[in-house]
């Protein structure tokens, strides 16, 4: 079984993304939306945190998301940009989806 | 429906009053248990706030309902599990939490302990087994 | 594949109905299935016809009556949490004594059964919250 | 002492109109005016009379409206927020082509000027939001 | 000038509280309201920051909320409790109320 | 009213689009501006992405009201304080920034900058010099 996970709080307000880090197998998958998103961007004090699980574990954020906030070109290397179509596939291909609100 | 059988996970991370969440997610759980599915609670970060010993709400003029919590044994909803980590960063041990029992029907009636305190890695494989998990 | 959807936040205060919106279309693209769409906590506050939103903004309560009407969903506002907001139909108003009611086309009046029912029948229940 | 309250957000699901409403029954009690209540984003849905919370709840609505009355409170909604959540009363309705009005007694409907008005008439402005 | 600051989010989940005792004044006084309390409490990671603000700010927390929560035993010593009307004298004897929400 | 001018400071700690406190707080800006107090705004926290270049909103589908930061400059809403702090943590510098100006009258209509990037002590400072603070 593999779970899909959905944070949609700001790193630096809240403490979803930290819990869902905390909570989370390895092999999942985090997807990145809303407020979220801003947990996908280079340089913040959190982005280390976010690079070392991306050992193994992947990370996503919904584009649409990331252009409204002009983030575009701030967001991690290796971080995979998907669309609501992309959203509906995760979550297709995932057995559950756990939102961190 | 009798066919099926899914197991749902309640997901509390949020503390009682501040919000409503605590609240109208305990009245999905009540309705819920009428459909006889495989349920659990969970209970993250501030959502172990919930199920503190000694809330008395007569200042904020907000109805209390942490009794309703001891309840949830007779709606055969007993599993409760608890993460070790969000405790400890809160001070918190499982002395602080309700004493939420039921009895076991499968051991002769027995009264038993429905919270299981587990660390946010045991959690990670309770939900990774969930069909449902319901987030508030 | 049969999808569930619960959204926990009313309109414009939260991003979470616009979220929502643009899966359940992305997913009726791609050919899947809504099974319902249930409305709770501060959500059952899309379903009222009372808002006038600016023009150059989305009507986020039209929105999701056209698309219900479109690919016929199921959109079902939680009683006890209506009745805790102010969302009322013709017959919880009559029954609760109150002189009028507010729910958009499209949108029904039901219990929390309802939700735990789409947990049962859909293959992913997805949250959409604050 | 003259104070002006600002309430960001909706009854029930957040307790900012509870800690408002006890904040201004304190302020009274000690003999201070409360020159205004300004409801602004989901605060406004403070003013709907549509609400049936449960008996052994407390009505929030039922509440401000009381208070208001016993002290002459005025309680004001504001316009562009009530519009995107649809809270209307009957001139607005009229106005808007809506079918009905919710507001309950003792709000009224006015625009953002009212609350900076209450920040300049008051000698402390309280924000009570999430 | 002397500001009221007022915290309603618990420090666990949400900034709030770090952003106030880094953008307030020696001097000035932080009631802790609503979910804001937990802040107030002994033992938890974030208690030793609250102890070190109070050498130079007063510490306030609002009974009813406090007691709602089950916390009237674990508060830590020195922070004063108020009830509504001890609110209200605050905000009377502050020049400006600031709320962090 | 002509008689009292107050120093109002409009206090913005949240991101744009996850909640709708950045546009609405504008709207309050917009309205005050006519009313000819002393207005300052301060970004802090994720207040400062309010405030973010570039920003596309196409794909939300919701209204991208960045643009009318431009504008506060021609309201005489001209002092704009971003932490510093707030900034770093960020990794965002002011020239990630909108850049807002507007022309001083005082000094031959010269176009200068309305953004002033302070410390977080700085910033308690000049909070402790408002009349009303407005946070959203």
């Amino acid at each position: 079984m593999t779970i899909l996970h959905t944070v949609n709080k700001s790193p630096f307000e809240d403490s979803s993304l930290e819990s869902c880090l905390r909570c989370s197998k390895a092999g999942s998958t985090i997807l990145l939306i809303e407020d979220g998103i801003y947990g996908a961007t280079e340089g913040t004090i959190i982005s280390d945190k976010v690079k070392a699980a991306m050992a193994d574990r992947t990370v996503c954020a919904l584009q649409p998301d990331v252009e409204a906030r002009g983030m575009k070109d701030k967001i991690i290397e290796g971080i995979k940009l998907v669309d609501y179509a992309g959203f509906v596939d995760l979550a297709t291909e995932n057995d559950t989806v756990e939102s961190w609100l | 429906m009798s066919d099926t059988t899914k197991k749902f996970l309640y997901l509390n991370r949020k503390a009682p009053y501040g919000t409503i969440y605590a609240l109208e997610s305990l009245e999905v759980v009540l309705i819920g248990a009428a459909f006889e599915q495989d349920v659990a609670l969970a209970f993250v970060d501030d959502g172990v706030y919930q199920i503190t010993k000694g809330q008395d709400t007569a200042g904020i003029g907000v109805k209390n309902f942490s009794p309703t919590y001891s309840a949830l044994g007779d709606y055969d909803v007993n599993k409760i599990y608890v993460e070790k980590e969000s405790l400890e960063a809160r001070g918190l041990t499982v002395d602080d939490l309700l004493d939420l029992k039921y009895e076991d029907e499968d051991d002769d009636w027995a009264e038993k302990d429905s919270i299981r305190v587990v660390t946010a890695q045991e959690l990670a494989d309770i939900m990774d087994e969930q069909d449902v998990i319901l987030s508030f | 594949m049969k999808f569930g959807i619960l959204i926990n936040e009313g309109p414009y205060q939260h991003q979470a109905s616009d979220t929502a919106y643009n899966f359940v279309k992305a997913a009726l693209d791609k050919g899947h299935e809504i099974f319902r769409i249930f409305f709770y906590h501060d959500g059952v506050n899309n379903g009222t016809r009372f808002t006038v939103p600016p023009q150059d903004d989305r009507n986020i309560q039209v929105r999701w009556s056209e698309l219900a009407e479109k690919h016929g969903l199921d959109l079902v506002i939680c009683i006890a949490a209506a009745q805790r907001r102010g969302i009322m139909d013709e017959d919880e108003a009559k029954r609760q004594g109150i002189d009028g009611n507010n729910i958009a086309p499209g949108f029904r009046i039901s219990g929390l059964g309802q939700l735990i029912e789409a947990g049962i029948q859909a293959d992913r229940l997805v949250v959409f919250g604050d």
